[in-house]
């Protein structure tokens, strides 16, 4: 049954054109989406997806289990970040061990939006509230991450310059992707209970064309992850097997949590896709800000150039094959 | 006049700003999306959608005697995050 | 009545997306749309406006009232800048004041196509012509505003370059913007007149696609508008009063010629928006080449950092209340 | 009837949208399409051409008189530098008459699509293993190129840089648009065999957007072409007249070879245009890699500048007219 | 030789280009959406879609004889529209 | 220290990065999609689409005896495809 569903998945243009992009690389191909096109498409998907999860969240309301599943998605994104980092400093000095662990604690949209196509094609039901766990996951994490530095590191960064905590908020809870993110949920919301005539006007932007732009989305992303799994022979047989066993070890403590939550099989799936997945968005451009003295080669191509690939390609059908057998 | 040459990540660019204003340069000029290699390895401009940036080239036209108070506290930011600065003769035209 | 129709107008996506982008600001969020991304929306928004109003002026024609209408609005274009002008003076020199008053004679295309929305909200018709006549406005200001500095400066310009009129004219008349306007709207016409299957296959793009890029391209407006607002605080209270109470009377002189016209209330509507609206694209361009010694941030400022968030936000659904209650 | 089917075209929305463009040029607006924005539109009518053509290739299946054909186009790319050297050679050196000759025998790709729309709008059916044709007419007019200059120059370039033949091929046979439209192709099989459910989530980006994104394309090429116009002057009457003489005479000999291949009416009529258009993609980028010794002003400005507009604007209703009396 | 770097508004490019060339100048280079601060205020890009432009950047490398013909005609250029000039020494490599 | 500015078309950079990078050199700055005119011809971004390209702007900081391994690689390049090299003189900051 597992190979069906990873055929299922690999079978799908979204996928399809993320291995165009891989293989557009590996064959010397010129092929690339100048910035800032790539972009326009990472707006949109976190514009749409938050609209979209708006509406949906507005409809299905937020009781009881909702708040708890984010919580526990909350949760999940400050746990992972500490035990990341207790197996890394195993290998790595605290700084880069710091780096990759809150780059695990937090997620990656494009995993959670291409999980969410995949459900749409098994015609699994799930709910909107999942987007705003998606967004509250970013943030906890980046700050974990910070806290882990200076815990590890005491005296702050070699230069001695002084932790900018004001910057490090700043940037954890307003990037760009988290802002962006959450307030396109707030309007979906707004626009879903004021003026469902404008929700729908706005759906030829937002879900018909939704598909399409994830692929060509895809396509770049698949140059710009298997340009990164070059930087990752550098990084070393621990890192690799890091980037492979880190999100297998979270998708089944996620599917646990979620068989406790009692979720039904899309949510379950999208949580454990959320524990699963790895941050290359808001995550790494705050960690260079904030640990310049982490190598942004092995939290950039960790993430991206094998975590992400691997979530994309087999992780998602492996995780639903795994919710399917948890689940009562 | 002196002429400098600052190359550094997009991500530190308002404090190096700030940095020129405060040492009392009559402007400066900013190119970013700039690419490149050094000592902290290669960056490119194929994650700017990830909001982690590129390079930026800061050109500062300025008196001689402004030179030292921009390199007091540039040094440091550029020591700490990378980058490098240069500075060269220029006449105005 | 004036209420709900704000409230109304308030809670639509292109409304709260604006809000959103100003928010970032507010709160020094990251978030940038990084250039030339917004001239993509900024043209393709000009091209859909001006190829739907072709599409409708071929099946309305153009009869006499239409004509008359049009000539009102290009007299409104010219005249707005002259008293303007005047009251400017009052307080600034001859080429401050000139460049305010033609930014003010000329009009906001995405003001307009915030008017259509609303308008489109409320289920009220409206006619292509009037994308004419917001074709036909933007150029005209242009020339006042150079004939005004020539006028109150003889000297024609401190350092005594003279004034290049051929390339002052074809800024006025060919400038992108205005250019690809008119263009849309012709080959909207031709469409229309010779293949109707044609427009018909246009639809996906300039209709459906309209509300969401429209809601896009706010959000970046937003962030334009917030950063300019800081601008303002230099300009002083005095343009502030200028950029809130000019557009309020520009508005209430258009409600009164819309009534003479006999219009109907959503071309009413549309006809005082255009009075009442500020250029921030092609004056501003115009004015920076024609008129260097003005100094850009106050005309840039006014109008884009306070009479376009003032309109977006809180003029159109007056001008609503004002034409409901002005027309017979 | 030739006239009819020439307004037919003329009056399209995307050959319109192609005239404002040369307009804004031969009139002096600064309308601008700023890079790279052009570039997203040609990767996305690159894409969605290959995947549309992918899933008619699937339904339409491959047997032998789709191979023969394929076959006969391949030829023609082939043929086609040979005969344009010959006779190019008789007023230029080696290097220019090699580099133009490669430029004509490839293809245009948006000459190929303008077709196609041609053709829905007249009702005629087209089959998808034209796009396959049109993949595979890139690259071998690439490698005739270059072993014509090796021929004609065999001291293999004045600097005496010797010919870097791998790099050549990785030119012709990967470079960026010859690769996502073979690719894209190749995803369009597969979804359609596969996943019909996915090939149907696409449509709406794919499909439904296409022809407005050809328009707004159109715009920005009919810029370009125009710019390019002007280094036409510098060219001569010599290569202006092969630039309307060459298509020309290709297209007589594509139909001949069309109506040998028993092609119904549509696919002939593609099977014209790829042959009568010439590259400006493809080809020129890899001749200024690999023959720099010679002018890019002249394969460009001959292929863009003037068969291109003429292909859009006459050709294509000419070259239907041709079929139509020479198709048994 | 001598290197020649121009500074200014998008908008005034052209004319710019133009006075290089009748100079005599063997050619040129232009790098756009370039920002910065002047005497006359902060140029930024987020206002490209309106057309206003931002800064643009050029290099010419010319022979010192030349810059007496290229100073005349873009000092009022500058003087003007606002923008700077510098000149510096270079070699060709 | 010396400076070293390439400008030649975007299509060349690999091997121009491959020889800098040979030399020794400790980093470099690339800046694309720049426009010029030279003994070539005019070089515009608006054939981007078509992968054509433009130019790149490379600055190259290093010490003075990286410049003959530079010279050597890089003259016969900029002589057979076209494109320019300068060096100046340019001092840490
Ligand atoms: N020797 C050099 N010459 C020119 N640019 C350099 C040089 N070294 C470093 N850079 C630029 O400075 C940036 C930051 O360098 P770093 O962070 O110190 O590795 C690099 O990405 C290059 O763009
Ligand atoms: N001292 C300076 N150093 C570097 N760039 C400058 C300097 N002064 C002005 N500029 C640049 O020149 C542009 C035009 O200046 P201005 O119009 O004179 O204010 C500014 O936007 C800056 O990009
Ligand atoms: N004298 C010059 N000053 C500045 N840039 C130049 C000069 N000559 C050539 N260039 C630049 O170098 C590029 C390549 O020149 P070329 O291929 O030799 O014509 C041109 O497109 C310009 O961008
Ligand atoms: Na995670
Ligand atoms: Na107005
Ligand atoms: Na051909």
């Amino acid at each position: 049954m597992d190979t069906s569903l990873i055929l299922q998945n690999l079978l799908t243009p979204p996928v399809l054109f993320f291995f165009l992009g891989v293989l557009a690389v590996l064959l010397g191909s010129d092929l690339e989406i100048p910035a800032p096109l790539p972009k326009l498409f990472s707006l949109y998907l976190l514009l749409a997806i938050g609209f979209k999860g708006g509406l949906e969240l507005q409809h299905s309301g937020v009781g009881g289990p909702v708040l708890l599943t984010i919580a526990a998605a909350v949760l999940m994104s400050l746990l992972v970040p500490v035990y990341s980092f207790a197996l890394l400093r195993w290998k790595l000095d605290g700084f880069n061990a710091a780096a990759i662990a809150a780059t695990y604690g937090s997620i990656s949209a494009v995993t959670f939006i291409t999980a969410e196509s995949f459900l749409d094609t098994l015609g699994l039901h799930h709910d909107g509230f999942m987007v705003a766990a998606l967004a509250l996951m970013e943030s906890p994490a980046i700050i974990v991450g910070l806290l882990l530095v200076k815990l590890a590191v005491p005296a702050g960064g070699e230069a001695g310059q002084p932790m900018r905590w004001g910057a490090v908020l700043k940037e954890a809870l307003l990037n760009g992707s988290v802002f962006l993110l959450v307030g396109s949920l707030v309007v979906g919301v707004l626009t879903a209970a004021n003026n469902p005539q404008g929700a729908e006007k706005m759906l030829p932007f937002t879900d018909k064309l939704f598909y399409g732009a994830l692929s060509f989305f895809l396509l770049d992303m698949g140059i710009v992850a298997a340009q990164r799994l070059r930087d990752l022979r550098q990084a070393g047989a621990f890192l690799i097997g890091f980037s492979l066993g880190m999100p297998l070890f979270n998708a089944v403590l996620g599917s646990l949590i979620a068989r406790g939550l009692g979720l039904e099989a899309g949510n379950a799936l999208l949580f454990v896709v959320l524990c699963a997945s790895a941050s290359y968005i808001a995550v790494p451009a705050a960690m260079r800000m904030t640990v310049p003295e982490a190598n942004p080669s092995f939290y950039i191509s960790t993430a991206l150039g094998l975590t992400f690939p691997f979530n994309i390609v087999v992780g998602i059908p492996l995780y639903m094959a795994l919710v399917n057998r948890l689940l009562p | 006049m002196k002429r400098v040459d600052l190359i550094l990540s997009e991500r530190e660019l308002d404090p190096v700003l700030q940095a020129i204003d405060q040492a009392g340069c009559t402007g400066y000029t900013v190119m970013r999306h700039v690419t490149g290699r050094g000592p902290r390895g290669a960056v490119s401009d194929n994650m700017e959608f990830s909001g982690l940036g590129a390079n930026a080239h800061v050109i500062v036209f300025c008196a001689p005697e402004l030179l030292e108070p921009l390199r007091s506290t540039l040094r440091p930011l550029l020591g700490y995050y990378g980058g490098i600065g240069f500075v060269s003769d220029a006449e105005p035209l």
